[in-house]
Order: structure tokens, then C-alpha cells, then sequence
């Protein structure tokens, strides 16, 4: 598995982990090179099924991380999603989906540091648990299902 | 051709299924841990079951499967490419153990998939398959084949069709040449008939369909559908248990540069169904959808394709949610 | 069921309501649900171990509402369902005349919301005893186990969406399955997809679900489904204490927050 | 078809450095609906900008991707260049390649390859993006200011001195608060009444400012700029404009006993009153709960002596119905009273009180004319006992906060006392002293040491009487928790501040949200302490939090600028980065089922419900609808609504969903 490159998908908020991401640049702070931001205005804007997406499109792992408690730009989109993610958990752990695959991560604008950490250590962990082959599968399951009669 | 009596032994059974397993995709049905009654590919024979009334499915997925895709593509910078799907890998498949309700259903699609323009993917499918139906010595208060002209013996649709006989053999109805083609493979296994009295079940005749289809005619603006479909909730299951529904929904599913153009099973039941881009939806209220349903299978479809849209195989009321029982609703419409 | 079928037959007489929504028998062995607009015909109405059906399921059902003021026969989860729709306003709180069924069978006098409220609250709100078990088993089970489970029920979902329909909190009119730009849940029914259908649905009825486990009973190929709902329901109680469908101005958990909302898993 | 222009920056060597921009150019250059791809130095720079534009008219681009720095830096700088070659603003998109790529990755082909997805997924985004106009709104400029005490007045006057109509309303019957209760303030020791009543008259004859006594806010509607205010303005029973303010009727009233608020209830009013002797407007009110004409039927003794005939007993509470364009919340606090410390005997005995009471006993305009006297007997006291943290900082009480004010007015108190009574002994029990503050920290010193007021480190357990006298028993922290017992005259309690009566029911009235406590809550706890979560609606003083006069004034100050700012325009222009509720034909009108859970979701009060109605005009659909003004495009909503028919320009579902599908596949 030496050759594995773990896609990773950060799903961040824009004023508080996006604004991080660019301290760590700012601060030339280096780090793992898998990971793929997309920017989003708040983390309350974040739909779980966009992370449901990611797997299916072939993501191994996901962060998402946006403002710390009570730091929300917006006051409580944070405060929403932090109970949105708590009930996808707890969903995704009874479906049996590996939660272990997404770093759910508060990183403020001033945590340069924080965000190449984060980073470095979801991919660290992604790279020992490997490509997410049973989600990939259970995707190419649904192709042949369909092409199963041909 | 003319149709040939024969007896087949218990033991032969098993012989003749093996040997088509061996060889070719079977489709037989199993009983489930859960209870349910489903066809699995190439079970074991002794999995398959002989004493199931119906299967929660039936089983028109071996010709119009719930999704089946229709040709892929893929996007280049100016041009796109488009791959056809090879036709000629469809594989020949046996039915086996399927009731005459469900095979009497294959000619109904027929009627629907060749209608206007011929379907070739149904086409394809339907001319790979081979069915050997069996008859139905059990039947419960949701079967009503009698009333659509059905027996629980009819021969319609089967290639070959099994009838328990009183000794526990089986009386084999060598009906075309497909099934001539599944005795070839082993004659020995088919032995002259006995004598024995085939064991078939009794569906009470419910209603007349003709009379229905006469009725119904004139039964559109009725308050009956209005009150009649209160409880129905509008979920697609009736249309998707059903052997004869043949409505589907085409898609594109485009990842990145490639995709694929696919069909699956569509409800008449379902809002969405007849809802226009304008927003205007001809059929607003379930009532609507529902009139749409049985008008389709007793009405049009009698007009249209002059065959009826229902084999009577009770699937639609037993897996109904909300007890919508439609020999019982098609019993009422007789009679308004 | 004497006195229900009474004070049916009263409330149509007198024109309190134009329709009481009930249970009655059907030809074969199940019941069904009924709707009576004749006094004469309230001798109709049963309620028994059969009458199984979630009923305010019908409370947002265009065609009913149609007939006009509505009795509903409501036994604990139709009352909490009824509460949720009033919360969520669907439905106006007197424009229904609840015709409470106790644990027992008997006929409650529900006077208003409050009263209502009053017994809801003194009810037990957790899931009902025959799926605790099952979800006791399932959480016991190693996370490969239960990925195996879910992926073996989902590939028999046809995508009837019967599980939606029985259901009385899925009352929208849109479905985010019939939305289709993006693309939210494959058209198609396949395990993957299947999958992503049931994990939304689950989602969308966080802190919404009642228990009443329709959408199991609904399926018509017996997936269930309502074991998901119903593990949320657990948890929703863990983590905020609190069940839904107990309160006419209650708002559901994920449209709230308290700021010291306890997770661990957040770094 | 989609014509996408991109444009990669090398920023010097900033990126091309670690990344290969000439291959990130070539191969975004081969990807379908890519019309233009290019690289260059400086893309922020003249000659780069003019590129942009250039290839604008040149390629007919219907959308632009730069990839250079974060877009935190240089989106605006793009956008405007994108306006200025023709292409609508939202029409451009950055892709960061600078602070997330080459700043942070080693030079190889991974990052080049991060680089190429990096902007790719912004090709498939503003692929996506609406051309968005900028979203106006007229502005009503008069400003409301809520509560006439020193915050209010400091914010209507600063308001009103920038040349902006201020309507003020307050609903007692004089402007003034707190602080025209105050004996001296802390840390001067100057006459509270010396340094507000000159603004008090300002308020009443400043020309931009309308003030409405008696009255209080009855509904608010509408959003930043255009709020539509009603107000009660309860019946004072008399003409104002007939009434000269004489004061006879307040002397011939029959009825004497009523307990004086302004005196916090040390003093006794009649039924018609003028709160106090600097009230503005100077014009009694005749307090309908106690007046004897409006309980039996008969008296009017008032009407009789009235030279001006100016009593109305028949007149009505008036609403009026005022265009507002920004609010002021100045509605002050209040402080715990009575009940609330059995322990300490408040309210069983009468000579402990609590530090307002205290404030009027040292006024000189208060009911003993400056002298400290014991309630109970009018006797000095020799040994006066002050309780600091009387609730405060107390979870057991349900206070867990820092009033903030009380050290200080103890340590004024005890000053006080001492420069009255000099051989009176002054007690203090505290928990810590807290004075920091312009010359705070000195003043409580000069207590200590200069007038030798005792301070006790520890609380007070118990208060009981005991011949007469006041038993204090407490412990000195100090002295390792030694119990100490003082046989007091007189015992202050310098008592919670808390959240005025009637918060919470304002606070809901304005759609602002509070704390619990009961506090109005600042949209931000750093950066935006003035601001309320909805837009327009401001906050000074203490209903935030409790507060003493220069902070209350800062703040209003504060406020002041925040509203003169809103209306220094005509138009309120805000990026239309907002949520949109669709709208389909009839008779679905939209897919949105009107659940209003993101009403309880958004943080700004922007979702308005709509209705729609048959031609019987019967309605027949109710849905949500987002008020641009106040929307800020968190899309807290758009992520929560289970049907989607929330959707946010500049972020919606369909480009969110297309960046990751566009992310992992092959392109």
C-alpha cells in the first residue's frame, strides 16, 4: 500500500478554517499535499449529504471543520451543525460506516498550526486504514447490480 | 405445437434443475430467513420452494429490470462518444417454479413494449427466456386469477408447466418449443402420464372483467375514486410488486467526463409521475393516480392492446400498507 | 369500542366534524383505515390489534382535508404525530378533534392540546419494546457486521418510498428525492443508492421521528427501516434529552441548539 | 454553452516555485466548456488585469477562474476587474493556489496535481454562478431610541447632533434612569444630577429629537432601514400642551401613601406626580392604578385646582405608527430585590437596604435630604455593614456573572457614609475586589486608606436582629476563615444587577436575541458588541450586560456611530450573496411545505412567511421567503431544508454538489 494516495476532502467555513488554511500558508507551515478544500460560507451551510457524496465519488477520508464554539461569524451556524454532525455520527456508526475516515475539526483563523496538524494527521491515519475499499465496493456492488442480467 | 403430457418424478425434478443449473441462469424462488418469498439466481434445489402461494416480487424483472442501462457516454473537450449496450450478452434465463398468474404476465409486457415501436431491450430478454411455471395447488384471499381469465393452471406464458399431481410427482405441459428444447436435455427425466389427478387450488371468481371494462367507461368522472382511494397514501409499491406495470423513468448520470442513460421502474402512484415542468400536474390529487391505475389495466389497456393489465396475482393488495384491495374495488365498480 | 363509535356518530351529528378518521374492517383479515362523513355509518369504526396504521398520515392528505373539520381515532403515536404537525404547522391545533385511544384500548376524553399534552407526557416515549430488542442486538454487532446488514436489507429496497409515504412527519410536498438539480439520491434503485436514500430520510427525521415504526411496517419487501429512525430516537434522547412530538410549540432538535451541547469526537 | 476563462498566476514565484503552472494551464486548457486558459506573472497586477479583460471581449467568457492567492485577498480586486471588462462580478471565481498549495506543499507532482483540482473544481463551480446584482435598500433615516437613561440620552443626542431626526421613548414618565437617582458617581465623586440634568433638557430641546414619556414599544416590523415601529403611549390623563407644569394638582392630591419609585420606595407620591423635582418633560402623570377617581368613581379634586384645566381623565392610550430606520436599545437594568436574600433579612428588617435605596439616602434630593438615617428610627448609623456580591457570582442563586458595578459603588458608599458620619465605622465584606477602570483602583484605595473603611475578605452567611441591632455573621478569608460578627445599625446589600423587567418581552418584540439571564445578546461577543444579530437594531448601556456610566456612555457613543453610518447613505448596498426561497407556478407557488423550521434556524430573523391566496382571496399556501436585508448568507437555512427549496447564490446546492462530484472523478 506504499503507493497510496488518500483522497481527502475538507468541507471548511470560510471565515474561520478557510482563513486558518491561509495562515498555514502565510506562515509557509508545510503539509500533507491529499487534502482538497472546498469553501463554504459557514459549516452550518454544510449538507451531510455532500459527505455521503464524497464517498461515493471515491473519498477516503473527510474533514470538516469550520469556527470554534461561540466564534461563529454568523453566531450559530456552527452551534447547528455541531448537532447535525453529532446525529450523523451516531447514524453513520449504526450503519456501520467508518467514522474513523472523518475529522470533524473546530480551527480557528488564528490556527495556522492547528490546520496543517489536522491535516497531517487525518492523512497519517487515512494512509494506515487504507483506500475505504468496502464503501468503493458497496458503490461498484450498485453497478453490477444493474449490469447484472447482461 | 401441440402440447405434450408427461410425468416427472420428485427425483427427476431435482435432476432437471441441476442439470439446467449447471448450465445456464436459473431463477427460482427461495424462502428468505424473514419469510419473504424471493428468486435468487441458481439457488440450491433444495432452497427452492414448491409451497409458496406468491413471491413478494414478481418476477417481470428477468425482462424489464428495475434498472437497466441504456448506453454510456463520455465528454470530451468538443465531442462526445456513446457506447450501446451489447444486446447479444444477455444471457438465457429459466424460470423456474414460477405461478401461472406471474407467467401469463410476460405476453401482457409484450403487448406494452412492442406497442407502438418494438422495445429491443425487452425484446432481447423476453426472446432468451425460457419459463417453466408451476401451477398452484395453495391460494389465499388476495388471489383472484379466476376473475381475469386466469386459472391457477393456465398454461399462458409457460414454456413448460409443472402440476403437482396427488402422488407428490408432476404432470409436465410441454406447451412450445423452448420447452421442448428444456426435454431434450434429459428425455428419460419425463415419463408417459399415470392417471393421477393433478392437485389445483380454487380462486373464487370475484368479478367479471368485462363487465368492469364496460363499467368503467363511463365511470370517470365518478365520486367513487374520490372515495374509494382515501386511505391510499401514494407510495409506488403496488405499481413495483406488480408482474404487468411497465412504466420507467429514463435518467442520465453523468460523474465527471463519463456517464450513463439508464431506465428503472416508475409509479403511476407518485405525484411526481405526471408533474409538467410548468408545474401544472393533470393528475393533482391520489385519487387521480389511483382512477389512473385501475383505468390503465381494465380500460385502456383492454382498448388499447386488447389484453387486460392485471394477471389477478394479489400482489398489489397484500403488500399494500393501507389494505388498498383492488379485487375488491374492481368487485364494487361492477356493480355501480 | 361502543363508546368511540358514540361519540363518533355525536361529533358528525351535531357537525362538529365532517369526517372522523378511524379504523375499519376490510374484507381479508387486516384492518384499514376508514373515513366517516355519515353518522349512519359510524357503527363501522373498530379499533382493535389490527388498526396498526399511523393516521395522521392523513391530517396533511389533501383530499381529506377537503372533507372538512376532522375526528381523528389517535392512539399515543398519532397524538404525538398530531403534535409535531401542529409544531411544524401543518396543522392548526382546533381544526382536530382527537379521539384519544389509551394503552388499553378505551376511549380518552381529549379535550384540547393541553390535556393532550398532559397524557403524552405521562406516557412512556421511548421506543416501543419490540425494537429495543432488535436494536440492542444490531449495536452489539462490530461495525463491519452491521455495514454487512444494512447493505444485504438495502439491496431489496425497490424505492417505493412507501416507508415516506406511511409516514406522517414526511408530509413534504417536494421530496429532496425528487429534486434533481443536484441530483440528491440516484433515481435508480440500487444498495448504494438505496442506502444514501435511507441515511437522508433517517437524517431528515432526527428529532423528529415518533416511534410509530410505519415506515418498517410499510415496506413492502420488509426492510427495517425504521430501526434507523428509531436508534436516532435514542440518541436524540442521550444526547439532548428530550422525544419528540411531547409539545405543540416544541421545535426539533436540529432546528436548535443549546451552546453547551456535549460531543466528543470534534478535535 | 459555458465559456470559461483561467487565468494562473505565478505571483512572482510564490506559486511557480512549488507548482508547474505552465502544465496546471494546459491541461485546465483541454477540460470541456474552458474556452481560454493562460498564465502570468502578476495576475493582480495592471498588465495582468488587463489580460482578464482583454480575454473577457476577446473570448466571449461567460465565466472567469483566477488562481493565484486566497480569494480573502484579491476576490474583490478580480471581481471588479471582471465588471470592468464586462463580465458580471459573481461571474468570477478564485482558485487558491498560493496559501493552500504552493506555500504548503514541497515542489512535486502531487502538488501540481492538488494544483490542477484545486482549479478545476472553480471551473465547475462558476460554471454554475448567477450573474448577481447587488441587492438595495432605501433607508428610512430616523433612528428609535429605546430608554431615556444615560446610554439613551448619549446615543440620541450624538444621533441628533449628526443631523438625524431621533425619536426617543421611554416608559416612565421622566428621561433620566438610574443615574438620576445616584447620589455622586464613583471614581469623581461628582453630583449624578449636576452632570445629566443639563442633558436631559438637551434631549427635550434638542429640534431633531421627538420624545415620547409613558410610552413603550408595542410591535416592530420589517428590517434594517425600514422598520415599522408601534408604539403605546400610555394615557397620562392631561394635556400636555395645556399643562404648565405648575405642580399644584401634584399638592391638593388626596391620595399620599403611594409607595415613590424614584425614592425606591423611601419616600411616598401622591396619585398624580411628577417623579422628581428635574423630571423631563416637567408634567405630572396621574398613575390610574392608585388614583382615587379611576378606584371609586369619584374625586377629581386635581381637575378642580388645575388652573389650565389641563386633567383628562377620559383620554386614551394612543398608538403611533412610526417609519424607523435603525433602533437603539438603551432600556437599562434593574437590580435584585427583596425577597431574593432571605438569608440576609431583607425586607424583614427595615435597616438593611440596598444600594440604590442607599443612593437616595446620601442624595441630597432624597427623602432625608443627604443624611444617612436608619429607616426604621431616623437615627444615624455608628456601624453600617456594606455586603458586596449580594447575588452575584453566585451559580447557587442562578447568578453566576460579575455585576460589575457594585465594587465600586460599595467603596462610594462607604466614602460616603464616612465624609457624613466621620466617627461611624464602615464595613465592607467582599469576595475580590474588582476596579479596574480610569483611576477605579485608586478610588477604592483612598476608601481604605484615607477613610479607613474596613474591608472583611469573605461572605456574609447570615443577618439577624438581635436587641435592636443588626447581627452580621461572616467570615474573614483573610484570616483563615475566622468567623467574624459585627453588631451593625444599618446593612447594604449591593445586590445583583440584573435584566430589566420587560426584557425578554422587548427582546422578542425586536427579534433579538437575549441571553439567559435575560440580557440583550451582541452579535458578536468581540467584534461586534454593539451590533444585535439582527441588522439595524443596536445596543448600549446596560441591558447587555450590567455597566458603569463611561462604559454605558462609550457605548451609546458607540451605537450613535453605527446609526449615523447607516444613514450617512440613501441606499443600503449589500453583496447578494443571500438565500433564496423558490418560487414555482400555481397552485404549488413553491416546494417550500412552510415547516418554518429555518425560521428557528437562522440566526437574523430574515425568513418572512408569505401567503398566497385563491381569487376568493382565501389563503391557500403559506411559505417562507427570505428578507435580503437581513439575510448575511450563512445558508444555515439552505442545509437544514428537508424539501430544498432553500438555495444560496454563490453557494448553491447544485455548485457545491458539483465541486465534489467534479473533485473525484475523472476529468
Amino acid at each position: 500500500m506504499s503507493d497510496f494516495e488518500p483522497k481527502v476532502v475538507a468541507f471548511v467555513c470560510n471565515w474561520c478554517t478557510y482563513a486558518g488554511a491561509d495562515l498555514t500558508g502565510t506562515s509557509r507551515i508545510k503539509y500533507a499535499s491529499n487534502v482538497r478544500i472546498i469553501r463554504f460560507p459557514c459549516t452550518g451551510r454544510i449538507d451531510f449529504m455532500l459527505l455521503l457524496k464524497a464517498f461515493a465519488n471515491g473519498a477516503d477520508g473527510i474533514i470538516v471543520s469550520g469556527c470554534h464554539p461561540n466564534d461563529c461569524h454568523y453566531t450559530s451556524g456552527n452551534f447547528h451543525a455541531k448537532r447535525r454532525w453529532i446525529m450523523f455520527k451516531e447514524l453513520m456508526d449504526f450503519m456501520g460506516i467508518d467514522m474513523n475516515r472523518i475529522t470533524f475539526s473546530w480551527v480557528s483563523a488564528a490556527e495556522g498550526a492547528k490546520w496543517a496538524d489536522v491535516v497531517n494527521t487525518t492523512v497519517t491515519r487515512i494512509r494506515e486504514l487504507g483506500p475505504y475499499v468496502s464503501y468503493k465496493e458497496l458503490v461498484n456492488k450498485s453497478v453490477e447490480e444493474e449490469v447484472k442480467n447482461e | 405445437m401441440e402440447t405434450t403430457r408427461k410425468s416427472i418424478r420428485k427425483q427427476s425434478l431435482e435432476k432437471l434443475y441441476n442439470l439446467l443449473s449447471a448450465s445456464r441462469k436459473v431463477y427460482a424462488p427461495v424462502i428468505a430467513p424473514d419469510k419473504q418469498v424471493e428468486y435468487k439466481y441458481n439457488p440450491d434445489f433444495a432452497e427452492v420452494t414448491f409451497e409458496h402461494i406468491r413471491s413478494t416480487l414478481s418476477v417481470k424483472n428477468v425482462v424489464f429490470p428495475k434498472v437497466e442501462n441504456l448506453f454510456f457516454y463520455s465528454n470530451a473537450k468538443t465531442e462526445s462518444t456513446i457506447t450501446d449496450i451489447d444486446l447479444n450478452k444477455i444471457p438465457e434465463i429459466v424460470l423456474w417454479g414460477t405461478h401461472p398468474c406471474d407467467n401469463a404476465a410476460f405476453d401482457i409486457l409484450r403487448s406494452i413494449f412492442s406497442w407502438d415501436i418494438n422495445d429491443e431491450f425487452f425484446s432481447k430478454r423476453f426472446e432468451k427466456l425460457v419459463v417453466i411455471g408451476l401451477s398452484c395447488h395453495l391460494s389465499d384471499e388476495y388471489c383472484f386469477c379466476t376473475s381475469v381469465g386466469l386459472t391457477p393452471n393456465s398454461a399462458k406464458g409457460s414454456d413448460i408447466l409443472l402440476s403437482r399431481l396427488q402422488n407428490g410427482d408432476y404432470q409436465a405441459e410441454i406447451l412450445t418449443e423452448k420447452g421442448n428444447g428444456i426435454v431434450t436435455l434429459s428425455p428419460e427425466l419425463f415419463e408417459p402420464i399415470s392417471g393421477e389427478e393433478v392437485t389445483v387450488t380454487e380462486v373464487k371468481q370475484k368479478f367479471n372483467h368485462e363487465q368492469v371494462t364496460v363499467k368503467l367507461a363511463s365511470a370517470f368522472e365518478n365520486r367513487f375514486w374520490i372515495e374509494n382511494s382515501l386511505r391510499c397514501i401514494g407510495c409506488g409499491a403496488c405499481a413495483y410488486v406488480c408482474p404487468t406495470c411497465a412504466c420507467f423513468d429514463i435518467q442520465d448520470e453523468t460523474k465527471g467526463k463519463n456517464g450513463k442513460r439508464y431506465r428503472s421502474w416508475d409509479s403511476c402512484g407518485f405525484g411526481l409521475f405526471t408533474l409538467h415542468t410548468s408545474g401544472h400536474n393533470p393528475r393533482q390529487v391520489q385519487s387521480q393516480r389511483w382512477r389512473q391505475r385501475i383505468m390503465h389495466k381494465f380500460s385502456y389497456m383492454p382498448e388499447r392492446n386488447e389484453s387486460l393489465g392485471c394477471v389477478g396475482c394479489g400482489r398489489c393488495s397484500s403488500g399494500c400498507p393501507v389494505d388498498m384491495n383492488i379485487a375488491e374495488q374492481l368487485e364494487a365498480l361492477q356493480n355501480i | 369500542m361502543n363508546s368511540l363509535i358514540t361519540r363518533a356518530k355525536e361529533l358528525l351529528e351535531n357537525k362538529s366534524v365532517q369526517v372522523v378518521i378511524g379504523y375499519e374492517a376490510g374484507p381479508t383479515s387486516v384492518a384499514r383505515p376508514a373515513f366517516i362523513t355519515d353518522p349512519a355509518k359510524a357503527g363501522t369504526l373498530i379499533y382493535d390489534e389490527r388498526c396498526v396504521q399511523n393516521l395522521a398520515v392523513y391530517l396533511t392528505k389533501p383530499e381529506v382535508k377537503h372533507l372538512g373539520k376532522m375526528a381523528i381515532v389517535a392512539t399515543l403515536p398519532v397524538m404525538r404525530s398530531i403534535m409535531m404537525l401542529i409544531s411544524e404547522q401543518q396543522i392548526f391545533a382546533d381544526s382536530i378533534v382527537v379521539l384519544g385511544i389509551s394503552a388499553d384500548g378505551s376511549l380518552l376524553d381529549i379535550a384540547d392540546v393541553k390535556v393532550m399534552q398532559g397524557y403524552i407526557e405521562k406516557s412512556d416515549l421511548g421506543n416501543p419494546e419490540k425494537y429495543k430488542e432488535l436494536l440492542a442486538e444490531l449495536n452489539k454487532l462490530s461495525p463491519e457486521e452491521r455495514f454487512a446488514f444494512w447493505q444485504k436489507e438495502l439491496s431489496k429496497c425497490i424505492k417505493c418510498y412507501a416507508c415516506r409515504q406511511a409516514c406522517p412527519m414526511c408530509y413534504c410536498t417536494r421530496c429532496t428525492v425528487e429534486v434533481n438539480q443536484p441530483q440528491w439520491i440516484p433515481v435508480q434503485s440500487n444498495t448504494h443508492g438505496n442506502m444514501e436514500w435511507h441515511i437522508l430520510r433517517a437524517m431528515h427525521l432526527a428529532g423528529r421521528c415518533i416511534s410509530c415504526g410505519e415506515c418498517g411496517r410499510a415496506c413492502p419487501v420488509g426492510i427495517p427501516c425504521h430501526l434507523l429512525t428509531m436508534h436516532l430516537v435514542d440518541q436524540v434522547h442521550n444526547y439532548f434529552n428530550v422525544y419528540a412530538g411531547t409539545s405543540e410549540k416544541m421545535s426539533s432538535v436540529l432546528s436548535t441548539f443549546e451552546p453547551n451541547d456535549k460531543e466528543s469526537f470534534i478535535i | 454553452m459555458a465559456r470559461i476563462g483561467v487565468f494562473i498566476c505565478h505571483c512572482g514565484e510564490n506559486i511557480s516555485a512549488t507548482v508547474d503552472c505552465g502544465k496546471v494551464a494546459e491541461t485546465i486548457g483541454k477540460l470541456k466548456h474552458v474556452a481560454y486558459s493562460t498564465e502570468y506573472k502578476y495576475m493582480c497586477s495592471d498588465p495582468g488585469q488587463t489580460l482578464i479583460k482583454e480575454a473577457i471581449k476577446e473570448h466571449k467568457l461567460t465565466g472567469v477562474v483566477v488562481a493565484a492567492c486566497s480569494p480573502r485577498m484579491h476576490e474583490p480586486t478580480f471581481r471588479k476587474a471582471c465588471a470592468e471588462g464586462g463580465l458580471n462580478p459573481f461571474l468570477c471565481e478564485m482558485a487558491n493556489l498560493r496559501e493552500h498549495c504552493s506555500w504548503v506543499h514541497e515542489k512535486n507532482d502531487l502538488t501540481t496535481e492538488k494544483a490542477i483540482d484545486i482549479v478545476r473544481i472553480q471551473v465547475e463551480k462558476v460554471k454554475l454562478n448567477s450573474a448577481l446584482q447587488p441587492i438595495r435598500v432605501p433607508v428610512t433615516k430616523t433612528a428609535m431610541v429605546i430608554g431615556g437613561g444615560i446610554a439613551g440620552i448619549q446615543s440620541a443626542l450624538d444621533i441628533a447632533n449628526t443631523g438625524h431626526k431621533v425619536i426617543m421613548i421611554e416608559r416612565s414618565p421622566s428621561i433620566g434612569g438610574h443615574m438620576s437617582q445616584l447620589s455622586e458617581t464613583f471614581p469623581t465623586l461628582d453630583c449624578s444630577q449636576c452632570i445629566l440634568t443639563p442633558r436631559m433638557v438637551e434631549v427635550a430641546q434638542h429640534p431633531n429629537i421627538t420624545l415620547y414619556t409613558y410610552a413603550e414599544v408595542e410591535s416592530v416590523e420589517g428590517f434594517i432601514g425600514n422598520f415599522k415601529v408601534k408604539i403605546r403611549k400610555k394615557a397620562k390623563s392631561l394635556d400636555e400642551k395645556t399643562c404648565t407644569g405648575c405642580g399644584l394638582c401634584t399638592t391638593k392630591c388626596p391620595q399620599k401613601k403611594i409607595p415613590n419609585e424614584f425614592e425606591q420606595g423611601m419616600g411616598m407620591r401622591p396619585a398624580i406626580y411628577i417623579p422628581f423635582p428635574q423630571a423631563v418633560p416637567n408634567r405630572p402623570v396621574i398613575d390610574r392604578e392608585h388614583c382615587t377617581y379611576y378606584i371609586k368613581g369619584k374625586c377629581k379634586i386635581c381637575e378642580i385646582v388645575c388652573p389650565t384645566k389641563a386633567i383628562r381623565f377620559d383620554q386614551p392610550d394612543e398608538i403611533l405608527e412610526l417609519e424607523i430606520g435603525a433602533i437603539v436599545v438603551a432600556t437599562g437594568f434593574d437590580i435584585k430585590h427583596a425577597d431574593f436574600f432571605p438569608e440576609y433579612g431583607y425586607g424583614k428588617y427595615k435597616d438593611i437596604i440596598d444600594g440604590l435605596q442607599f443612593e437616595r439616602l446620601a442624595s441630597a434630593s432624597g427623602p432625608t435630604t443627604g443624611a444617612i438615617l436608619r429607616p426604621s428610627d431616623g437615627q444615624v448609623p455608628k456601624n453600617i455593614v456594606f455586603i458586596a456580591c449580594a447575588g452575584s457570582r453566585d451559580p447557587a442563586k442562578g447568578i453566576a456573572y460579575c455585576s460589575k458595578i457594585c465594587c465600586m459603588y460599595t467603596a462610594k458608599h462607604a466614602m460616603l457614609y464616612k465624609h457624613k458620619v466621620h466617627e461611624g465605622k464602615a464595613y465592607v465584606f467582599y469576595m475580590d475586589i474588582r476596579s479596574g477602570g480610569k483611576n477605579y483602583d485608586e478610588f477604592v484605595r483612598r476608601a481604605i486608606e484615607e477613610d479607613h473603611v474596613n474591608y472583611i475578605r469573605g461572605r456574609v452567611s447570615t443577618v439577624f436582629e438581635r436587641d435592636g441591632k443588626l447581627i452580621v455573621k461572616g467570615v474573614d478569608t483573610l484570616l483563615g476563615a475566622q468567623p467574624v460578627e459585627i453588631v451593625a445599625d444599618m446593612v447594604v446589600l449591593a445586590t445583583a444587577g440584573v435584566a430589566n423587567s420587560g426584557a425578554e418581552d422587548l427582546a422578542q418584540k425586536l427579534h433579538v436575541s437575549y441571553d439567559a439571564h435575560k440580557f440583550f445578546a451582541e452579535a458578536h461577543p468581540k467584534l461586534k458588541p454593539i451590533e444585535t444579530n439582527t441588522a439595524g437594531i443596536f445596543l448600549a448601556g446596560a441591558c447587555q450586560n450590567p455597566k458603569d456610566i463611561p462604559d454605558s456612555v462609550s457605548q451609546a457613543s458607540g451605537a450613535a456611530v453605527k446609526v449615523a453610518g447607516l444613514f450617512s447613505q440613501n441606499e443600503l448596498t449589500r453583496e447578494p450573496l443571500v438565500a433564496v426561497v423558490n418560487r414555482t407556478a400555481p397552485p404549488m407557488y413553491s416546494t417550500c411545505v412552510g415547516c418554518f423550521m429555518c425560521q428557528s434556524v437562522c440566526p437574523y430573523q430574515a425568513i418572512e412567511r408569505e401567503d398566497f391566496k385563491n381569487r376568493e382571496g382565501k389563503i391557500v399556501k403559506t411559505v417562507a421567503k427570505i428578507n435580503e436585508g437581513l439575510c448575511q448568507g450563512c445558508g444555515t437555512c439552505v442545509a437544514l431544508c428537508r424539501s430544498k427549496s432553500i438555495d444560496l447564490y454563490g453557494y448553491s446546492n447544485n455548485q457545491v454538489y458539483a465541486e465534489v462530484v467534479a473533485l473525484l472523478n475523472e476529468y
